[in-house]
């Protein structure tokens, strides 16, 4: 039976200078106990069909037409307070950033049982038992109830809103982007936990979300969106596994492969659609290698593929599998391949042996008195590494591990409190003793926020001219020397950006920018610390490609941090992975991807979704959090969390070296080669082609 | 010791070392001040240098400056503040009085807009963009930036010259001889001559209020956690309450920063009002040059502030669970 | 500071002459003490304003407060229009009273060339010449001016000396011949004192000068008010309050007036500024240093215990041991007190001190020993209930915004024949007024309203014209206008070369035109003195007969002019040049800053 | 691009550059019409500041108006020989209030200026620096916070002979504070922000990072605070003057309305209240509706209109 049935959606909003149509007459509808999915990138509309569903738009959003039905009563007509009995009781929503909207100055258990009481009148204690008993659903300490949000990790949080979401044992839940800024475990285990509960519960769920990966293994049924409009419907099976929409097959396949880096993603190229007006053309015409001039004439009608649960919109799903055949070729996309280079590595460029960093705690006077050690972050805690020139070392870990802090010590941001660093044959001590000029020449970083990593006040032509400037180099030459520069990374013609502001770029130019500003000191080095996730899926893999070409062709060492094991297999040459400011794992990326090591890297790989609804996936889910940074157990780090941690792995830690294998090193007593070998094989398929992926890391 | 204790502790070591260096600071703006009450007397010719000189002594005025300045910290740390030199008096016998007219007109007057306008500048907020917001917004726009005096004066010559609803001037009818504060205050009379700078005390400080629950509720109105309060299905009003208890806080400490203040009084809303409280003794005071009074009326304003500091910073870190209070706060 | 009030051009724009200095004369003269005193404790005047040869004047400092009159603005503006008229820019500073107090009138020296003020019209000043001459002898502590003049020196010594009445009024009549024939300042004018007041509940109003009919200085209205209605309470409005019941150790504030409704003099002043018997009934000098007093009988203090000659010992005693700041005048003279009897006291003088009578024992405050004697700090100390033998009892005090006090009932002011004795017309019999309440209504408005609401009786402070007509407009509210015998007094900086000179100080005094400053602006309320005499006609100390140069700015230039003196083609003044800047030099040499041209045979340089 | 061109064009986009920025910074007026009300007081105000001594048809304090028949009006209503009636000693208010406006814009202007820059210089210093720097510069303003500013204020104009600069300075000392604390909290967090940090990472000194890429951060919250800082002064200089303390030889709205309030007039001569009242409320008014919609503009969490 439907249960919840939306007939073409249209939702403006009207901002200072425009209107924007946000959703264009969008129509699906939810079955009772079915799973369905909401996909697209950012700014399809998926958050504002949640929120018209729910009668929650901002003051400036309007539902301009259509029809929604729940239950068989139509919302749009309700009154405020029916609206309001029936939120909740009915619907409970997991908003987008769920970490982010629990109430701060009132405890978690309160804000549920306010949600309990404001449509049932039971009494106090009633309720907080129904609270603890929710707790325990989601998996959260049942004593923790009177916490106060900040109390909780972000997918403590997370969960808390779940259980919210779970207390009135609505029909349908709407989630929206539930997982959005967890790292991968958690995410993992969160739509485990989702998933269980709901099945417990029978009720159906609305899942909103960009990651193909995620829906895959969740929905039963999905709608891909675009420009506000639904692009293609139907069954998870039948639309994953054949795409009849180009934007659907661009969108699976922007999705790197984990599986080493023999198949480079293809991106989509171009951007989303202007939507300040009504589309009148097909809204991915522009973007769209298949375009014709038919598609200019009108955004093509959704049409039922016979005799499947299968609903496309595009004038031509005749050609469909043909398409699906091009669009797995990059030149389809007009994107020029990356040559295969063969990577030669050059001579080491730089190399910490042991490298720390410790932030001491900050102590009361009383305690540094009586002469206490005060406490230390081990922010990083030993680091031996090495990177040579046209080399891509990837450094990935979960958020918190001390990626970010290596790359600032290794840019010497942050001071190294122990061990050895050398760069260029010099050591430490050469640049800290007034060589720093030189070490900032040819050593550069660049930071994960393309929004903030500019200066906002600068153009940019004074943003990558700035290091010239400072460093005196080819100070004769700098229009020139900046131009050349923004051309190198694909800023094209170079002189329409010279004098815009970051504001005035997309988030992609503003990227290169950032990268052209690294580059134009023609560095020997170069560090990334996540460049890449704030951006959309396509503008990412361009950046990628973009790195490891300057790797390829700039004799280039690169260090690219991140905690999305995808794109770093794509780029990397090396891997290693961090846990807790160590090095658990090192050595070639496809070593590490086929056969892991540590139990941990298994972990991490195996908890990447599968945007293939047709595999299953073993999960290796790992218990708890990791520990507090401050006050680290002896012996091996990952010890509380391993599956198989024995006597020996509580006592003293293990070192990288422990598996004797000098290319692909391991800290582990009980290197992981069998169990790899079972999670990789548990994800391989009968196609060839889909072979073990894995989803990035939402940005 | 705990993270709230430690916090604590090093709050109230600034505050005492603030205490401290305002104190002095008032010593060493007085030392500098050339003249004395008693340079009056020597131009009407009724003193000579000898007597003067023996005055001087038994101020204390005569001994090196360290053991003045030493002497001063000690007495009014103690909280000791001397007699005044013009009003033979014990300084806390003159200011007393005072103090107390001026906090039986400020803080009911603060509390009262505190209340109002905050509610108020709520309700604008959650209402953003509607006539109320508006109007509201240009109101107290004027009220908080045009000094208080002018205002004072407009609504004088409004209410007490043309209406002739209530006096201009004074606390109590030129012929009241209450004895002791409750006579004195509770009377007709006292209610009479209270409710134009009550009235005028409480619009000057409604501004502040008002725009600062409007700002915090404009803030938090697009805020996650209220789409998911909304979401819950709660009402229009339970909404705003939550929205308002988030944004409580600043309103809170700058209430609690206000009240600090209050103990400096209106000086000029008791000039053109004819208040008889702190603010227009020390005028009076400074005028006069009396030493002893102005030293102590400054000492207790700047305490008042100080301990209004560390109870905003205290009364932050309590109501506000997220407040980290360990390292130093951004404040 | 800033010249802002309106000194029209700038300074600099004058043309200076070459100076020529004959040998012997510097080029330039600089401010200095020409006269060295002990009193002054700086090494220069706080004042720069020097003399060069053939040079146009600076802008001329001229200070004054508008705190002190309202109209005190106008009157500078009169002084600037006077000395603009001689072709000299004057830069006017108005500086809150407290600071002309604390920094111009100090011992280094005034900071101005002209500082104004007017003098407070203490009963004393009214009475005896010496508080207002006697500050222009040498070293005396309130003479910042550094005025000096040998024989005005001489004759102010040997008077102040002199119990021989007449030949002390001679004297006196000499000094202000001589000060005035020097221009030592510029007395331009006596202000009238205007208040209002109701008439229609109260008769007896008494004008004393300088206090009109509602001032604390003297309490002749209140003893002699008759109440028309019921009402017996008489309701003072004042803009200033009381800062504590202590008399004698008052620091200048309204207690120091207020008080002595409560306490009795030895003697009173009366109307006529002549002197009356009060606790003393009869006495005078024995021999130079004697004074020898019969004390009235039958006094009660208000608590009932007697008056007798042990409390007017015990006060001088007492005063003396503490230094008892309002009451310095009467007993610093005073070497020992004897009493002689019950009633009868022998008062020892350091020296012969002719102002003993007229002056420091009108209105001298004496206390009762019983009540003082344990009192260990008195400077701190702040009565509950002051007592006194005065006319009005002690009956509350509201720091503040309160004061009143109660008739006492035998005193002998209350006797209709006494009064009649004493006031003479002005006197009028009957019950009486039972209370008298000082209200501070701390705001003028508000009191032209409370006076023409009923509310209060009288006005205690002074008026400006047009609050009087505006309080008066009301039927039961009568303006009334008393004479003053405080002179608004133009200190000159004798530090300063030029104010040394003279042939300049009597063209300024010619320059300016204080008359039609009082008709105009104080709408004919103030009188103008012949000359520049500080002794007002209203006391009998008045010289009538004093060098008066008169307004006449054509004949001040030509001074000017014959000293030498030279204008620029924008008639801005320059100092004399050549010859005749040797001979400006010579004018202004110690002991010849009081001698004219003639007297020094100096040329006509016109 | 040929080298004879290029630094006219650069000259002509610099010039382009500054007008969009000051017209950016502007384009909030458009949608706030009580700010261009506000703007246009002020306008005014500025025009009076600087002319109105010379507009003025009399001098403000000597010059004493007379009827035909050579009489002085004194506390005049507003008639042919004085437009806006006269004082109690015959003096033209409307003279006085031309006269009287610049002491008040030139305390606003510097007064304004001064606690802006004073108070954007320690903050940026304080919140840049951090550290002990930061640590002293906060415990100074909070001495000032703790220090009535009133009595202080009073406490040094006795002191010192008033002028209108020394009051200017006073002023800008005591208000300060304000400006510093909101310019270090948002230096606190542009610091932060990945740009200053890249701006490390490429060799830029303390300094350079300080004034080239934190500094032009927080100068809108800077400007606010200038503006704030003018109503302030504005206000401050009304109020001591109005307490008696203001320069006496400079005819201020302040001083006005003291004259008229301390001669007792305020009952009868409206029209010598009204002027310096309602200019001091609409100039300081006129600022803060500027600086509220500016405020608006620049703060990003109140400008979120969802
Ligand atoms: N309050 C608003 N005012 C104006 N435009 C808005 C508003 N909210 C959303 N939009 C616009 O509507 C479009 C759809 O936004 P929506 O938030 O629904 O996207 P989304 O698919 O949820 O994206 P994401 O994955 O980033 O959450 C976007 O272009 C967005 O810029
Ligand atoms: N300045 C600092 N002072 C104290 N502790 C710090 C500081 N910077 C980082 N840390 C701590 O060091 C640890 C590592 O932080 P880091 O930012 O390097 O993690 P990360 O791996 O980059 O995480 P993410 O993926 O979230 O960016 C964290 O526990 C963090 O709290
Ligand atoms: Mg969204
Ligand atoms: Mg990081």
């Amino acid at each position: 039976m439907t249960l919840l049935d939306v007939e073409n959606l249209k939702v403006t909003y009207t901002t200072e200078d425009d209107t924007v149509h946000a959703v264009n007459d969008v129509s699906f509808s939810i079955d009772e106990g079915v799973n369905y999915g909401l996909a697209g990138e950012s700014g399809s509309g998926k958050s504002t069909i949640a929120e018209a569903l729910l009668g929650l738009l901002p003051g400036n959003g309007t539902v301009e037409r259509g029809k929604i039905t729940f239950n068989g009563r139509d919302i749009t007509s309700l009154s405020d307070t029916e609206r309001r009995d029936m939120l909740w009781e009915d619907i409970a929503y997991i908003p987008q950033s769920a970490m982010d909207s629990l109430d701060p100055v009132m405890s978690t258990g309160d804000q549920i049982i306010q949600a309990i009481q404001a449509h049932r009148s039971v009494s106090d204690e009633k309720a907080r038992s129904r609270v603890e008993e929710l707790f325990e659903i989601v998996g959260l300490d049942p004593d923790r109830i009177d916490d106060y949000p900040h109390e909780f990790s972000g997918g403590m949080r997370q969960r808390v809103t779940i259980a919210m979401a779970l207390a009135l044992e609505p029909d349908l839940i709407i989630a929206d982007e539930p997982t959005t800024g967890l790292d991968v475990i958690v995410q993992d285990k969160i739509i485990d936990k989702i998933l269980e509960i709901q099945e417990r519960m029978d009720s159906s769920l609305l899942l909103i979300t960009h990651e193909i990966g995620v829906i895959a293994e969740t929905c039963d049924e999905l709608s891909i969106l675009y420009g506000g409009k639904v692009m293609e419907q139907g069954s998870v099976d039948n639309v994953l596994v054949n795409p009849t929409n180009p934007y659907t097959m661009g969108l699976k396949n922007s999705f790197p492969e984990i599986d080493g880096s023999n198949e480079d993603a293809v991106a989509i190229p171009g951007s989303p659609p202007n939507l300040n007006h009504e589309p009148t053309a097909c809204v991915f015409k522009d973007r769209c290698p298949f375009a014709t001039d038919e598609c200019g004439d009108s955004h093509p009608d959704l049409v039922s593929l016979p005799n499947r649960n299968h609903r496309s919109a595009c004038h031509h799903v005749d050609k469909a599998a043909q398409m699906r055949r091009d669009a797995k070729n990059p030149e389809t996309w007009d994107i020029p391949e990356a040559e295969d280079t063969a990577t030669d590595t050059g001579e080491v460029v730089l190399e910490t042996d042991n490298l720390e960093k410790y932030y001491e705690q900050s102590q009361s006077l009383l305690s540094q008195f009586r002469g206490e050690d005060p406490d230390y972050v081990k922010a990083v805690d030993g680091v031996s590494l090495s990177v040579r020139r046209s080399e891509v070392v990837g450094i990935a870990g979960e958020s918190g591990c001390g990626k970010s802090t290596l790359g600032e010590t290794m840019a010497l941001l942050e001071d190294p409190t122990g061990g050895e660093f050398v760069f260029d044959g010099e050591p430490y001590e050469y640049y800290q003793n007034s060589n720093l000029e030189e070490f900032r020449r040819k050593v550069q970083i660049i930071f994960q926020d393309p929004f903030d990593s500019l200066n906002p006040r600068q153009t940019v032509r004074k943003l990558v001219g700035e290091p010239l400037t400072i460093h005196d180099y080819r100070s004769d030459e700098h229009e020139q020397a900046i131009i050349e520069t923004l051309e190198k990374v694909g800023l094209t013609p170079a002189e329409k950006f010279l004098d815009q502001y970051p504001h005035e770029l997309s988030g992609g130019q503003r990227q290169r920018v950032a990268v052209a500003k690294a580059l134009v000191l023609d560095p020997d080095f170069l560090i990334c610390d996540e460049p890449a996730s704030m951006l959309d899926v396509s503008l990412k893999v361009n950046l990628l490609n973009l790195l490891r070409e300057l790797a390829d062709t700039e004799d280039i060492g690169i260090v690219y941090i991140s905690h999305d094991l995808a794109s770093l297999m794509q780029v990397s040459d090396r891997l290693a992975i961090m846990y807790l400011g160590r090095i658990i794992e090192e050595g070639a990326v496809d070593r590490i991807a086929n056969q892991p090591k540590h139990p941990y890297t298994t972990s991490l790989l195996s908890a990447a979704p599968e945007k293939d609804p047709t595999t299953d996936r073993a999960r290796v889910l790992l218990d708890g959090e990791p520990p507090d940074p401050v006050d680290l157990p002896t012996g091996c780090k990952f010890a509380p969390r391993c599956p198989k941690a024995e006597e020996e792995c509580w006592a003293t830690e293990p070192a990288l070296d422990e598996s004797e294998d000098e290319d692909h090193r391991a800290a582990c007593y009980f290197p992981d080669d069998e169990t790899a070998e079972t999670a990789v094989e548990a994800s391989q398929t009968d196609d060839p082609d889909q072979s073990t992926n894995a989803g990035s890391l939402s940005d | 010791m705990s993270q709230f204790q430690r916090f604590l502790a090093k709050r109230l070591a600034i505050s005492i070392g603030l205490t401290l260096i305002a104190v002095s600071v008032i010593f060493v703006v007085l030392r500098l001040l050339p003249g004395s009450p008693f340079e009056a007397l020597v131009t009407s010719g009724n003193l000579n240098q000898q007597q003067i000189n023996e005055i001087r002594a038994l101020y204390g005025l005569d001994q090196p400056m360290w053991r003045q300045y030493i002497d001063y910290m000690v007495s009014i740390l103690t909280f000791q503040f001397g007699y005044s030199i013009l009003r033979s008096q014990p300084v806390w016998d003159v200011l007393e009085p005072r103090l107390v007219n001026t906090l039986i007109l400020l803080v009911p007057a603060l509390v009262t807009t505190a209340i109002l306008s905050s509610a108020l500048g709520m309700y604008a907020g959650w209402n953003r963009g509607s006539l109320l917001e508006k109007s509201s917004i240009i109101t107290t726009t004027f009220l908080r930036s045009t000094p208080v005096f002018i205002t004072a004066i407009f609504f004088i010559i409004v209410f007490a010259y043309n209406l002739e609803l209530v006096p201009a001037f004074g606390m109590r009818s030129v012929t009241a001889s209450p004895e002791g504060y409750v006579d004195t205050f509770l009377s007709i009379d006292f209610l009479h001559h209270y409710l134009l700078p009550f009235t005028v005390a409480v619009l000057y400080y409604s501004g502040d209020f008002l725009l600062l629950a409007r700002n915090g509720i404009v803030e938090k109105r697009g805020s996650e956690f209220l789409k998911l309060h909304k979401a819950k299905g709660l009402t229009e009003m339970q909404q705003l309450a939550r929205a308002g208890r988030n944004s409580m806080l600043p309103i809170l400490t700058y209430f609690a920063l206000r009240l600090g203040m209050i103990f400096q009084g209106l000086i000029l809303l008791e000039v053109v009002f004819g208040w008889p409280g702190i603010g227009r003794e020390l005028v009076l005071a400074i005028q006069q040059q009396d030493y002893p009074l102005v030293q102590a009326a400054v000492f207790i304003m700047a305490l008042a502030v100080i301990i209004a500091n560390l109870a905003a910073d205290v009364l932050y870190a309590y109501f506000d669970p997220t407040v980290s209070t360990g390292g130093g706060s951004s404040a | 500071s800033g010249g802002g009030d309106g000194g029209s051009g700038d300074g600099g724009s004058g043309q200076n002459l070459t100076p020529n200095a004959p040998e012997g004369t510097p080029e330039t003269v600089e401010t200095q003490y020409w006269r060295n005193w002990d009193t002054f404790d700086a090494d220069s005047p706080s004042l720069d304003y020097s003399a060069t040869a053939g040079a146009v004047l600076d802008p001329l400092p001229v200070e004054f407060s508008s705190e002190d009159d309202p109209w005190m603005r106008e009157h500078a503006l009169m002084v600037q229009r006077g000395l603009n008229d001689l072709g000299i820019e004057a830069q006017l500073n108005d500086r809150p009273l407290n600071q002309l107090y604390a920094q111009s009138w100090s011992t280094d020296g005034l900071d101005a060339v002209i500082s104004m003020s007017t003098h407070g019209p203490d009963p004393q000043r009214g009475l005896d010449p010496n508080p207002l001459l006697m500050r222009r002898t040498e070293g005396n502590l309130s003479n910042y001016d550094n005025y000096y003049h040998p024989k005005l020196q001489e004759i102010l010594i040997e008077q102040s000396q002199e119990t021989d009445r007449a030949r002390r009024e001679e004297l006196v009549n000499q000094a202000q011949d001589i000060f005035a024939e020097d221009v030592g300042a510029l007395i331009t004018l006596f202000s009238d004192v205007v208040t209002a007041v109701n008439t229609n509940k109260w008769s007896g109003y008494v004008k004393t000068p300088g206090n009109g009919p509602t001032g604390d200085s003297f309490q002749w209205t209140e003893v002699n008010l008759q109440p028309e209605a019921d009402d017996r309470d008489y309701v003072k409005g004042v803009t200033t309050s009381m800062n504590s019941l202590n008399l004698p150790w008052a620091a200048g504030g309204a207690e120091e007036k207020r008080l002595t409704f409560i306490y009795d003099g030895l003697f009173d002043a009366t109307p006529d500024l002549d002197v009356t018997p009060a606790l003393a009934t009869g006495g005078g000098f024995v021999d130079d240093t004697t004074v020898e007093l019969s004390l009235r009988e039958g006094v009660e203090w208000h608590d009932g215990e007697p008056f007798t000659a042990e409390d007017v010992k015990f006060t001088v005693e007492f005063y003396k041991e503490y230094s008892a700041s309002s009451q310095t005048p009467f007993y610093e003279p005073i070497e020992s007190v004897e009493v002689l009897g019950d009633h009868e006291v022998r008062i020892n003088l350091k020296n012969p001190d002719a102002a003993f009578m007229t002056q420091r024992v009108v209105r001298s405050v004496i206390i009762p020993k019983h009540r003082w004697e344990d009192v260990d700090n008195p400077s701190q100390h702040n009565p509950d209930n002051p007592v006194g033998t005065g006319p009005f009892q002690f009956e509350d005090w509201e720091q503040g915004t309160r004061f009143e006090v109660s008739r006492n009932d035998g005193h002998w002011m209350f006797d209709d024949d006494w009064r009649a004795d004493v006031l003479g017309d002005r006197a009028e019999s009957g019950e009486g007024i039972d209370r008298v309440i000082w209200i501070n209504v701390g705001n003028v408005d508000s009191m032209i309203g409370s006076l023409q609401g009923g509310e209060i009786d009288a006005v205690g402070t002074t008026l400006s014209n047009s609050q009087a007509d505006r309080a008066s407009s009301n039927s039961s509210v009568e303006t009334m206008v008393s004479g003053n015998f405080a002179p608004l007094d133009n200190k000159l900086a004798f530090t300063c070369p030029l104010i040394r000179d003279k042939e300049f100080r009597v063209a300024l005094s010619k320059a300016v035109d204080p008359e039609s400053f009082v008709e105009e602006v104080l709408q004919g309320r103030g009188s103008v003195p012949e000359g520049e005499n500080p002794i007002s006609d209203l006391t009998q100390w008045h010289n009538s007969d004093v060098t008066d140069y008169g307004y006449d700015v054509s004949e001040a230039r030509t001074l000017l002019e014959q000293a030498g003196y030279t204008w620029d083609e924008n008639d801005n003044l320059r100092y004399p040049n050549g010859e005749a800047w040797a001979a400006f030099v010579e004018r202004i040499q110690d002991g010849n800053q009081y001698k004219r041209r003639e007297d020094l045979d100096q040329l006509d340089f016109s | 691009m040929s080298t004879e061109t290029k630094p006219k064009g650069q000259l002509y986009k610099q010039f382009d550059r500054v007008r969009g920025i000051i017209r950016d910074q502007f384009e909030f007026l458009r949608q706030d019409r009580l700010a261009t009300i506000g703007i246009i007081v002020v306008a005014v105000f500025v025009f009076l500041g600087l002319f109105g001594p010379a507009l003025a048809p009399h001098d403000p304090i000597e010059h004493d108006v007379r009827n035909d028949d050579g009489q002085i009006l004194r506390l005049a209503e507003p008639s042919g020989e004085a437009v806006m009636g006269t004082t109690a000693f015959g003096k033209d208010v409307l003279s006085q209030f031309l006269a009287g406006a610049q002491p008040t814009f030139i305390v606003g202007l510097f007064g304004g200026i001064g606690t802006g820059a004073i108070g954007f210089l320690i903050g940026l210093v304080s919140g840049y620096y951090g550290g002990w720097v930061d640590e002293l510069l906060m415990r100074l303003t909070d001495l000032t916070f703790s220090l009535p500013f009133m009595p202080m204020a009073l406490l040094l104009l006795t002191f010192v002979t008033p002028n209108i600069w020394l009051m200017t300075a006073i002023i800008a000392g005591f208000l300060w504070k304000m400006p510093a604390r909101v310019v270090r909290s948002e230096v606190l967090s542009v610091r932060e922000r990945t740009f200053v940090k890249s701006a490390r990472a490429s060799g830029a000194s303390d300094l350079r990072t300080m004034l080239y890429h934190v500094a032009p951060n927080v100068l809108p919250i800077g400007f606010l605070y200038t503006a704030y800082g003018v109503a302030w002064a504005i206000a401050a200089q009304a109020s001591l003057a109005f307490l008696g303390f203001g320069d006496p030889t400079m005819t201020s709205w302040g001083r006005m309305l003291r004259q008229v309030f301390e001669s007792g007039n305020m009952r009868v001569a409206w029209w010598w209240v009204a002027p310096p009242a309602i200019g001091i409320a609409a100039i300081t008014t006129s600022v803060f509706l500027i600086g509220r919609a500016y405020e608006e503009v620049i703060n990003p969490e109140i400008q979120t209109e969802q």
